[in-house]
């Protein structure tokens, strides 16, 4: 008890709305843990399109993560370093991604994006990468959906480091990079980490902008909609189930074993 | 390490809606200067700016024969001491002593000599493996200075570094920083809000108020002499006065205040005849005795009436009634035979040459 | 500027990869405005399908977000003032739909919302509400994903409150009632309206599930991807501007108007 | 407002790993108590523990005739006033006011009039529609109280209200705090870290340690006669020597410290011969004076060497070596013809009644 004596009526109305709401989030998911056989599990398992999806999304989502690490970690720098006007706009620019639908993402990365689109294009003539139906595709989208995780997470570690720290790594002798990388990087580590999981989970989780821009190949919540459309529920809910183990997983270890507690709420308390 | 002196030339600066205005000072090797002045005032944005934190306005800024203006913070060679100590929490004792040796030496083994030298000095060897969350305040003091000692640093700028402490240990604190200071013999300027902090450091006091040095000079004189009535009340002249003068004499003046009429020695008294002032005394400069009827009134000496007596650390607090309104200290114990209870009748002197007028 | 002389190399180095992630974000939003003529806007717009969907979403994303506020706050405040082991693993719970791809959480609602579900039976049973191909269905879904921004957004709010200035209340008579209502609610108001918008966008935003427990009644973005598969890009991409548009207001109206500066962060600077 | 006196009956607070042991006071009508600890001695724990936040394990709590221990803070009707005052930020003066008053008041005439009443007291009337941010200290601390006086509390608890504020504005509060509540007449506790304000503001103090009350008595009693070397140095008491029992004396003892024999005039001596001892005395109550060779050892009077002076707000603390090193206070006339510099010597007096023998 965190001071306060909580046995009024209040607390009890309190927990009973939110276990409610607690039970909300647990009843679908063991929902679907009970509705699977372990031989549908197996036979969903064994599939090679099943693994494909699995392995292309882990992939895709990781090197997604380190691209929003190289890109995002800088600009979460400047913008918590950095003091003038329009600032405030550039902080929105970053939040833009949260709220657009995920449809109307995949529409507008396949116009800039596509073959003929005005990034799109050129980058197909010069290298050869399409992002159309392929894997850049699943990261570009990737990518979009989740940057503002992987910035406003640095950011937030950025704007708790104390600047008299690094004021007094610069008068110790160090230039500017060398007081980023020895003395700044070290002590937002853990917010870095925090919004690599959330990077992480949010890319993998990504299902309406790739569905557009890169049906094929397919990423597990594609795949996972795929035999939902052809089969129904039986090996839907069976992949469903794998891929949720598979994501808690990754969820409580980067949670509680990598990184310490609270290390993937993006949320600092 | 150079020793040269610092001398800041007209030095201005905007940031925000906040100005410093022309500042003018120099401190010479192994002077400590402290820089007085309420929250607010300017004085981490001084010290800052000496550091390169911020762009000169106008003005210069020269330590010995460099020219400080041009360098980047790093190319300064400036021992900055901040507020709580800024160690690197993520690194050791002895890492962070590391860190600040130039790169020429820090992986070789001068550097490992020269580190644990400083280890020796202030007495950390033992702690070097610690991490600074683990360490008491001294011990993060001594690190603190350890670490900029390793730069061998040409000036050395303090930033009320005992903020978060308790006054016991500040005053130990204090005294050890200026035995270090004393010792490297560079200039030195300590920023704080705390007058005694400022009487046990100052070789030399500045006093800034709202970007602007209103006033300098040695301790005492700031103390017993304070230019302003601001001033007066920051460093804790409790009984300020709203008089006018009365009459100039060779030597000082005669200030008329409510109905009391009192005795000023001054050299070059530099008021007019009629003009409004303040009077200021400290109260430890009035002295108290047991009632005889010996005094006269042209002595600053009267009866009072005690209305309180409150501990006051050591001392004891007395309020006085006499016409006006006044503040003593007295040691506790009722030396020289007086009664110190409230109601009582004592007589008090407001020493003519501890009496000072100011605007 | 913040204090620090900004002229070195990496700060210009800095700005140059974080204006290209900026770049990065606008320019499929931009090509997506100037990919338009004012002709086809005004075809789809005049789509009564289209406007019933739009008006659909935001009902569905309005009423999503008031029943996270009614669910999620007395949550909030709860996992903000008690002190108790497990308090870690509740924490985690709420944060477990940020985690789970879209998909597995349409699979997983319907199998426990369905009309056979072990919680969608006997809804439908005793109130004739069926969360399948259903507006219930949609706001359920969007409650789903959202649930954690409310919640997260509250406990934020809650977790800054001067404990003494409740506790002072209670010592001037106030009971806990009294003490939430006059003094906490107020005080956390920013907060909460912070969380009411990031539910209102990522409601707004969802796909994924609701295309699997409820394609029917279509909302914006399953009728974004319906046009998108019958028709290709031309009026996919007419509807995804009217969307993006609707949607950036609705942004920029709670982050700058009505709430104050950085009300829709979610990270709360 | 009820006026009966508050009572801990041996009171055990548990949480998490802390512990409050057997806290046994009372507080009569207009009496101020102070309890005087450091950091994470349990101050606040203490108080809010009286206010009913949280349960105790065992113990009792009495205000007169009410067993508060079976009450819910806001049926306590306790004015307590938090670190930092902890105004409503989102209510104006008069709003934070008016939410202190009782339920059948507040939107009746008598509960506007009690407001207005309560404003002019605290001389708030202008500033009725300021929010908190936008007042100063000693303001807030006005509304604050005037909040806690709408509820007519039966008891005032005060946790360091001061915390944030410079020493000179501590000083003048404390005094406005201390007349308030010998006005209100009912008991109160006033807990802090700050042995000035402690001395300011006491009528009795306890001293918290480790969750423990470890002293209690008046004033004068604890910072002069400390139970034990730990409150002896936390009250300021700078001189504090290891030494044995040389001597027992009727009314006294002689201790043997280093070199030196130190007599005692202390009734009620309970230590035995030869036992180890410490032996403290405050530096204020050390007499300094100009050489002569009247001195006597069984006099507790030496001859010492001036090791340092330096200034200590309105007086000069001076270091002295004498066998024992020695600190002393005097003020900053050299009075009594001393010459003070360093490297001369002085005569040194340690009045018998002074010293001070602890475990």
């Amino acid at each position: 008890m965190k001071n306060v004596t909580h046995s009024s009526t209040l607390f009890l109305v309190f927990w009973l709305v939110g276990g409610l709401l607690l039970a909300f989030i647990l009843v679908p998911l063991f929902g679907l843990a009970t509705n699977q056989t372990p031989e549908s599990i197996h036979r969903v398992m064994v599939m090679s399109d099943v693994q494909k999806a699995i392995i292309l999304t882990l992939e895709a989502a990781f090197i997604t993560s380190l691209i929003a690490q190289l890109l995002g970690v800088p600009l979460a720098y400047v913008l918590s370093r950095a003091r003038f006007p329009g600032l405030k706009i550039l902080e929105a620019i970053v939040d833009i991604p949260l709220t657009i639908p995920h449809t109307v993402v995949g529409i507008a990365l396949l116009i800039s994006f596509g073959r003929n689109g005005v990034i799109g294009a050129p980058v197909l003539h010069w290298t050869g990468i399409s992002f159309w139906s392929s894997f850049a595709g699943v990261v570009l989208c990737m990518l979009f959906v989740s940057i503002p995780y992987t910035v406003n997470a640095a950011r937030i570690g950025f704007d708790n480091v104390d600047l008299r720290i690094e004021k007094v790594a610069r008068t110790l002798g160090a230039g500017p990079w060398r007081v980023f990388i020895r003395i700044t990087l070290p002590l937002v580590w853990r917010s870095l980490m925090t919004g690599f999981n959330l990077t992480l989970a949010r890319s993998m989780s990504e299902f309406g902008s790739i569905v557009i821009l890169a049906y094929y190949p397919e990423t597990a919540p594609v795949k996972i909609y795929d035999l939902f459309l052809q089969f129904g529920l039986s090996d839907s809910s069976a992949m469903s189930l794998i891929i949720l183990v598979l994501t808690l997983f990754i969820f409580i270890f980067f949670r509680y074993f990598l990184f310490g507690r609270n290390a993937s709420s993006g949320f600092e308390r | 390490m150079s020793k040269g002196s610092l001398v800041l030339d007209a030095l201005q600066v905007k940031l925000g809606g906040f100005k410093l205005h022309d500042i003018s000072l120099s401190v010479e090797p192994g002077e400590i200067l402290v820089i007085l002045g309420p929250n607010g005032a300017g004085k981490s944005v001084l010290l800052e700016t000496i550091a390169g934190f911020h762009r000169l306005h106008q003005g210069g800024i020269r330590l010995g024969d460099l020219n400080l203006a041009q360098l980047a913070p790093e190319q300064r060679h400036i021992g900055f001491v901040f507020q709580s100590y800024a160690l690197f929490p993520h690194l050791d004792v002895l890492q962070n002593i590391r860190f600040a040796l130039p790169d020429s030496e820090r992986s070789r083994k001068q550097g490992v000599d020269k580190a644990n030298l400083l280890l020796e000095r202030f007495a950390l060897t033992s702690l070097a493996k610690r991490r600074p969350q683990d360490l008491s305040g001294g011990e993060k003091q001594r690190v603190a200075l350890a670490r900029a000692m390793a730069t061998e640093p040409s000036l050395f700028l303090f930033d009320e570094p005992f903020a978060a402490m308790d006054a016991q240990i500040r005053l130990n604190l204090s005294e050890e920083i200026r035995l270090m200071l004393k010792d490297a013999g560079v200039p030195a300027i300590f920023v704080t809000h705390d007058q005694l902090e400022a009487q046990v450091l100052a070789d030399r006091l500045g006093v800034l108020h709202n970007g602007s040095l209103i006033q300098s000079g040695n301790v005492t004189e700031v103390f017993s002499r304070p230019a302003n009535a601001f001033i007066a009340s920051f460093v804790g002249m409790e009984n300020i006065y709203e008089g006018t003068v009365h009459q100039i004499l060779p030597d000082g003046a005669i200030i008329k205040t409510g109905d009391c009429h009192l005795l000023i020695k001054q050299q070059n008294f530099s008021f007019l005849l009629g003009e409004p002032v303040n009077i200021a005394i400290r109260p430890e400069d009035i002295t108290l005795g047991a009632c005889s009827n010996s005094g006269h009134r042209m002595s600053n000496e009267w009866e009072a009436t005690i209305r309180s007596v409150t501990p006051f650390g050591p001392l004891h607090k007395v309020r006085l009634e006499a016409g006006l309104s006044i503040c003593a200290y007295v040691f506790k114990q009722g030396e020289n035979g007086m009664n110190l209870i409230p109601g009582a009748r004592v007589k008090i002197r407001l020493p003519a040459e501890f009496l000072h007028v100011l605007k």
